[in-house]
């Protein structure tokens, strides 16, 4: 038994990295599960490659999985890894720059042969040319030591590679002080129709376990203790399943059915996959044969009474311009999801970017105002596309959300809300036996006309896209009445001020510097501000984009500088500068597909306010 | 759909819009077939939709006294597919122009055809872009001189039953708007057939494509070029219906009663209803000069509609689901505590 | 014979409106064509109903044709009428509020019995109840003296009804003294086939006049002297004319052949109709599926070598904008006009409005930076869609053209250019033979990379829409090369600002107030800061958006005020903020489907200056 | 298409792109097939265009060391036409999915099938979303499960044979991963029809949907479930080919040779050139179980291509027009001088 002795850390981010089939994603959610029921706070980052399934062994094809745990608030996955799992040697050549200098990185020797090494582009052999030095490396025959474990157990040559994933889950739960009970049982359940194959990798988790505590190599191991969180009811969640509930649940409390029309698209896919589980609750989901027909489909929904979702990512969103254009002519409800990836055109569709903003606020033809919001980390996402739905339903007109590939994809515990403790939303139906009803009637606090399903008898009535009559609906070409329309439609959008909350700022209440951001950076920005120490500043994040929280001025003057962060070239910057000319914005851009790090945030921080 | 109490007139279902076509437009035609066909339904008025896309005959919807919806230009097949789903309780007709359906509109129209949904189409076909003034449609015969292809057309054209059928479509009915009476007979037989219902109808632009179907229509050809089918009875055409088509191998021909013996049991007997669409495909693409061009229920058989399938799919798992609220959804799988 | 005296005028506004049956739009263009004959300025703008043919004298149903005339410079169709020809009731009814107090009204006194007003909706006789006071009311019984002029004529009763525009048109000849041999030749020319109807048709043009002369209602008749114009030949141009003559322009001077990938749509659909003439040209012309096909076609055109254009109006353009990003990141040439129309959604297609400039600019995912001009006169159209041509093809990347309505069915005189004249166009293509290139290498001029034309032998290559490396085009996900070639194709865009002219100013160098436009509202803008006077005041007028002129900034630090006037919302005010933030901009907006009027404008400015 | 000089090998066309397919996908044995048909066919290599929308077959370009453009998703076909049409001397290959072909780019597909440009389809048919991780696509079987259909499909599948005829297609032809040197074979013909070449490569997703034409390509029911035709050839299959097909009414029916006293002369002989599509529709639509499924040239007749139709009428213009440059077009109709 090894004589290591235990440490405390804050916290601790660990990536573990090799080739497709070797089931990364797995063991990264593991150890984030069980450091989960520690009482851990955590988030997390999967980390696909572009390509299904690339030749084993080339960089192209390594995943990656990255998780941030901690005993304080963690908001982002973490900027550079404090350990390593590399599985071959492509995982190591692909993560060298996002590791900490002096990390431990634990490597599959048995991967780092001259044929790896050459599949991953490495000239000469970073374990031996000083590649490595200044970390910790520790050089683990993994594949061996699984086939010696495994060989007696009947399985086949590719089973038993199949279980090395947990020879390495097995020390990194060592150096954790991880019990090993919950991945056990995990084992058991998942392969429930072959135990053979469970208790295999039980063995191998057990053996790799075991190896760590063995060998002299690892220093010492490490406890994170828990963290403060709040009581209650956890599990972890997805920005993309977070939204998938989130609309559910809007459906649940509007009495609307929910209804789907999408079409498959990285990184928003998984919204679709995750809510044709549920069609228990009466969600209708239609595969539609693409972009255009999937967002007709929800207005043709909508138009009958539905709660009408469509999701897709930026390519999706811009083919959906011209039909947002008519739910907000018909002033229909209709939330629009859209999940950011890497621009423009095909761009990286695997990568993150903020870079719809712009098109979400603008791109239309004609005068065209949609509500546009954002939400800022995995699990909120549930949050703000149940907001999406409320105010899309109870203001009659089309949302659009906007999260990111990074919020999608990346997890977090969440505290399980109760339903009863969610607003209520309350859709404008037209009841029956109204008289002297008007298709474009509104009441005067939402400016919301009523909604009159098709199937309620002495309301038929025509709507469409082409100009209607302020109150009548009928098609008019009254100049007069174009010009209050749209100016109506504009006001109407601006007036869901009133019914969202204002802006709040983290950190001090006025300052030299006011550190702004919206969407998915939260967590980025939220953790570089909180290392700033004692800097005059503060973090204000936006997830309500068109309108503006009412105070948004109002926070905007208490400071003297600043600097809007974004994950583009400032799309949010300009948007800000056409509504507020009095004030002076700075930006901060960075365009790499990958998320700010805290460090080149508070670099630029300090950088600004010494300026 | 549900048994009605109400007996309606066709008054019922005129709007109060002032109509804007022109003078002689043959979607009038349509629209008075149509306000006659609805009364001799099984639907309460409220339950009507009428989804169009952009044209002329797009703009159908305002002269119906029914829920309507003038939507954009191509895209009235998926809107009326989410109207569907979302209340199959609802009568859903989709119209539509040979340019909305089959230009832009004809991912949505060859998708909705293939899924089956239960909608009614109504396809005007004048062969040109009426509301755009006047420019080649995917139907306009090849050579066709407009304003855009001032120099005649290259494009060959779609031929929308056969595009159907390709598509597996389970009713295809055509029908001319010189011939009211049938066409509410037609409109009355798509209603019932459970799926989707795709009626061509010829329609005449006086403006832009004037007698383009006259070689079918005017009186003078008319028995002649015209073959009216009905399930079950002898495909026959020509003054006193003396003439019928008779198959040759793989190949329709046209027999004359009476003459080198044929006698009426010799002509081909209509089956609209028989899954295997080759006689459908065959009837569908005759052409003038050579064949009369076949109008009626050309193919109307029954298979599985989509709406019924999301329907019953729905069923089918919230009968097998242990989760069945949001609240029981939200503590599914593993969730730990912090106390 | 009449003893009116004969006045002499500045200009004067005339509008011949009457059923969509009734011939106005030739009526107009006749009297058009024989003003230019004499030497006058002038503008015109017809007014189509929505309705293709709209059941006889109904409101929805007339046909308008407005033309403004001068011996001064005339800069647009005119606000309102100095002189109104009403073939009908509706055709008086619709055009009531567009005239001028005391303007002169002819009226075809047949078509104003009762079932006539009641179908223009009028509750009681407008020619009795005092509607027209203070108006100079000629009422003519047009219908019943041309068919008295015809009944020997032999032609049935419809023929004889299509001749009695002619009387209207010959009576204002006699009143503005214009003579009659343009409109005979051209009538001998138009029915050479039928001399009938030709004879028939001048018979009726001479009685009109001779009407006007003998009656004494007329108390007088004008002239309007020939205007200052430079010398040369002319002809009149429509907008949309224009812009497809100035592509074929672009195409001869480049030696591109031009390839039109379009889907028809009002009011774009003329620029298709129009190339699809002039087959001679080499012009390849498809009337696609939809817009997308339309531009994919023409993308496709572009990698195969030619001036590949597509061509349409604001849904249209919402449709391309997935397309549009995919030209953007290939970096080929495209050329996308946009016939701007009344939105949002399908809106109100036959009217005018400038709000597509910010669905132009911003309208795409991703970072998508795509040139974007407009042009500012009927005539310009083919400066504008020349240089888009230019620019596009030399810079290897898309240009959006914006025009709208009221420039494509607008009309003016036009001085003919040279082709020599026009500026030579030199796209880069990459000649057979050399060696090294690689597919994304650029020159540093214009950053443009080569024009490698499939077919040329050793230059196979392979580009696409996922985000490409630097210089070999090959994919790549390296973040640092991803931020580069965002910031490079932005850059790219900015760079253009180099190769357009600077903003000039009408007006006074430096001043109290500066008038910013863009776009077709040129006209209107020019004509109301001419009309201010002594005023302190300036006229600037944007053509090129996306980049803006080099001097903007130094242009707009002259003045001690600035607004922006559009038909919009204000959408160039807000990208103007975006990119001046240090600039206080008010703005002007209006949303009618209409053009400003001189009035609205100069009391704007007024109100502005004394603030 | 021009007489060549050179001769090229297969590795001329290999790129220096390492290949990002999964291994064993079916996708690979395609481009093997293509890279050893080019040197087969009459083109210059620089004048080879390969043009794909989205999805895994999209990256064949990649892969081919000749001209080549990764576009959008479903737009391959438009913007192929588009290369075409301006270059008619390029031999222009469009490269799509199911999905990029039949979802998204469904009306591309149908109207270049209607044109008729003259560019070959190489339709990559996995019956799934491959790139997207794993969705159904319009070709998948009804009740597919996937990760967006968990309880199976409810959508009726398109068949692209049936699909392209009802387009008037002219010419289809169906093959098979993994029978590489038929594919080539095919590949050839297809190169060397004037029109729109069709071609459907059933394509194994090894990782969403494997073995999904198993019942087809599997070694032990291989003969009787594949027929492979041949223009002028009897239709023949089956161990030591002893089955084929014979017309009964309008319905084929499989007849055995040597019993009821068939002999091969009473097999159906195929005729890919007759104009007439009945009998190819109908080969194109034969399933399993019950029928082999039918592979080869299928189709192929010769009507007039959208592309030359463009060069002729531009010829024709020209020919016949008085205004031959843009000063003449600057000065023609009404004009006046001011002096
Ligand atoms: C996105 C879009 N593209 C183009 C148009 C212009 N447009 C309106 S209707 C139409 C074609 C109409 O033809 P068809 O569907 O045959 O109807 P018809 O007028 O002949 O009844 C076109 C091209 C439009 N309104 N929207
Ligand atoms: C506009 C747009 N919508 C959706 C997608 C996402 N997407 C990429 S490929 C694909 C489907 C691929 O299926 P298929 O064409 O059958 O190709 P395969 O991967 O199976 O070869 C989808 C939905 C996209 N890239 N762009
Ligand atoms: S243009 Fe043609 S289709 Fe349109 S309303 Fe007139 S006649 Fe009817
Ligand atoms: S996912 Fe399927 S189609 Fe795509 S590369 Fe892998 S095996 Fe081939
Ligand atoms: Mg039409
Ligand atoms: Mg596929």
């Amino acid at each position: 038994m090894s004589t290591a002795k235990t440490q405390e850390l804050d916290k601790v981010v660990i990536k573990f990295a090799g080739d497709s089939g070797d089931g990364m994603q797995l063991t990264g959610s593991q150890f984030t599960d069980t450091s989960a029921l520690l009482g851990n706070d955590l988030a997390t980052f999967p980390d696909y490659p572009a390509e299904i399934r690339a030749p084993q062994g080339t960089t192209f094809g390594v995943s990656g999985f990255q998780v941030h745990i901690g005993n304080v608030e963690i908001n982002t996955p973490g900027d550079i890894a404090d350990v390593l799992i590399a599985m071959n040697a492509a995982a190591l050549k692909v993560n060298l720059t996002a590791i900490r200098g002096g990390a431990t990185i634990i490597v599959d020797i048995d991967n780092f042969k001259h044929k790896d090494l050459e599949k991953a582009h490495f000239d000469s052999d970073p374990l031996e040319d000083g590649t490595l030095d200044g970390y910790n490396v520790i050089e683990a025959p993994i594949t061996t030591l699984t086939r010696e474990v495994l060989k007696d157990s009947g399985l086949d040559g590719k089973s038993v590679l199949r279980c090395k994933n947990m020879f390495a889950l097995g020390i990194v739960y060592w150096m954790f002080n991880r019990p090993l009970e919950y991945t056990e049982h995990f084992l058991d359940t998942k392969f429930i129709k072959n135990p053979d194959v469970a208790n295999a990798n039980k063995k191998v988790l057990v053996a790799g376990y075991h190896y760590a505590e063995t060998i002299e190599v690892l220093a010492s191991n490490f406890v994170i203790p828990p963290a403060q969180i709040e009581r209650g009811v956890y599990r972890n969640i997805m920005g993309n399943q977070a939204t998938a509930w989130g609309l559910l649940a809007a459906s649940e409390k509007s009495g609307r059915k929910l209804f789907l029309g999408s079409y498959p698209i990285t990184p928003a896919t998984d919204i679709l996959h995750e809510l044709s589980k549920y069609k228990q609750f009466g969600a209708k989901i239609v595969q539609a044969e693409d972009e255009i027909a999937g967002i007709c489909i929800a207005i043709g929904a909508s138009f009958a009474g539905s709660l009408a979702v469509t999701t897709t990512s930026g390519p999706g969103l811009a083919l959906k311009s011209e039909a947002i254009g008519l739910a907000i002519m018909a002033e229909l409800p209709l939330v629009i999801v859209n999940v950011q990836r890497g621009g423009p055109s095909t761009g990286l569709p695997t990568k993150t970017e903020q870079a719809d903003l712009i098109q979400a606020v603008y791109g239309r033809n004609g005068e065209s105002p949609a509500i546009v919001m954002a939400a800022s980390t995995p699990s909120d996402c549930f949050d703000f596309a149940f907001m999406a739905a409320k105010i899309s339903v109870e203001h009659m007109t089309p949302v659009i959300l906007l999260t990111d590939g990074y919020l999608g994809n990346g997890s977090e515990p969440w505290k399980i809300p109760n339903m009863k403790s969610l607003p209520d939303i309350t859709p404008p139906i037209l009841k029956e036996g109204v008289k002297d009803w008007e298709p474009y009637e509104r009441d005067a606090e939402r400016m919301a006309r009523l909604w009159a399903l098709p199937g309620t008898p002495g309301y038929e009535h025509r709507i469409g896209g082409l100009e209607k009559d302020f109150l009548t609906g009928d098609v008019s070409y009254v100049p007069e009445n174009h010009e209050k329309m749209v100016r109506m439609r504009e006001e109407k959008v601006q007036h869901v001020a009133n019914f969202i909350p204002e802006l709040e700022v983290y950190g001090k209440h006025e300052g030299d510097l006011l550190v702004v951001g919206w969407g998915g950076t939260y967590g980025s920005l939220r953790t570089a501000v909180s290392q700033m120490g004692t800097a005059n500043i503060a973090h204000a994040h936006f997830n309500y984009i068109k309108p503006l929280p009412k105070n948004t001025l109002e926070v905007f003057g208490r400071y003297s500088k600043i600097v809007v962060c974004e994950l583009n070239l400032g799309q949010f910057t300009k948007y800000l500068r056409g509504i507020f000319p009095e004030i002076t914005f700075m930006q901060y851009n960075k365009i790499q597909g990958l998320p700010f790090t805290t460090d080149e945030l508070t670099t630029k921080f300090k950088e600004i306010i010494a300026q | 759909m549900e048994n009605q109490a109400q007996v309606y007139s066709h008054k019922d279902f005129e709007s109060d819009q002032e109509n804007r076509w022109c003078p002689g437009c043959g979607d009038k035609a349509v629209l008075n077939a149509l306000h006659r066909a609805l009364p001799l339904l099984d639907h309460k008025k409220e339950d009507y939709v009428f989804i169009s896309g952009i044209g002329c005959s797009s703009r159908f919807p305002y002269y119906m006294n029914t829920y309507g919806f003038h939507t954009i230009h191509g895209r009235a097949a998926a809107i009326s597919t989410g109207t569907k789903l979302a209340n199959p309780k609802l009568s859903v007709w989709e119209v539509t122009g040979d340019g909305d359906a089959l230009a832009i509109g004809g991912n949505h129209f060859i998708q909705t055809l293939r899924r089956n949904v239960d909608i009614n189409i109504l396809l005007f076909n004048n062969e040109i872009y009426g509301l755009t003034k006047g420019q080649f449609s995917p139907t306009s015969e090849k050579g066709t001189v407009t304003k855009s292809s001032p120099h005649g057309t290259i494009d060959r054209p779609f031929y929308p039953g056969e595009l159907a059928i390709g598509c597996r479509a389970t009713f295809f009915a055509r029908v001319v708007d010189v011939l009211p009476k049938k066409m509410t007979d037609v409109f009355v037989q798509a209603d019932s057939h459970r799926g989707a219902s795709l009626v061509e109808i010829l329609q005449n632009c006086v403006i832009f494509n004037d007698k383009v179907f006259a070689n079918i229509t005017d009186k003078e050809v008319r028995d002649d070029a015209m073959l009216w089918v009905e399930h079950g009875k002898p495909m026959l055409f020509g003054t006193d219906l003396k003439k019928g088509l008779i198959l040759n191998g793989l190949k329709l021909e046209i027999a004359e009663i009476g003459k080198n013996g044929i006698t009426e049991k010799d002509i081909l007997v209509h089956d609209a209803h028989c899954d295997d669409n080759t006689l459908h495909n065959m009837l569908a693409s005759l052409k003038r000069p050579e064949f009369p061009v076949v109008f009626g229920v050309i193919r109307d058989v029954v298979e599985p509609t989509f709406d019924h399938g999301v329907l019953s799919q729905i069923e089918e798992v919230t009968k097998a689901s242990t989760i069945n609220s949001m609240d029981e959804l939200l503590v599914s799988g593993e969730t730990w505590e912090i106390k």
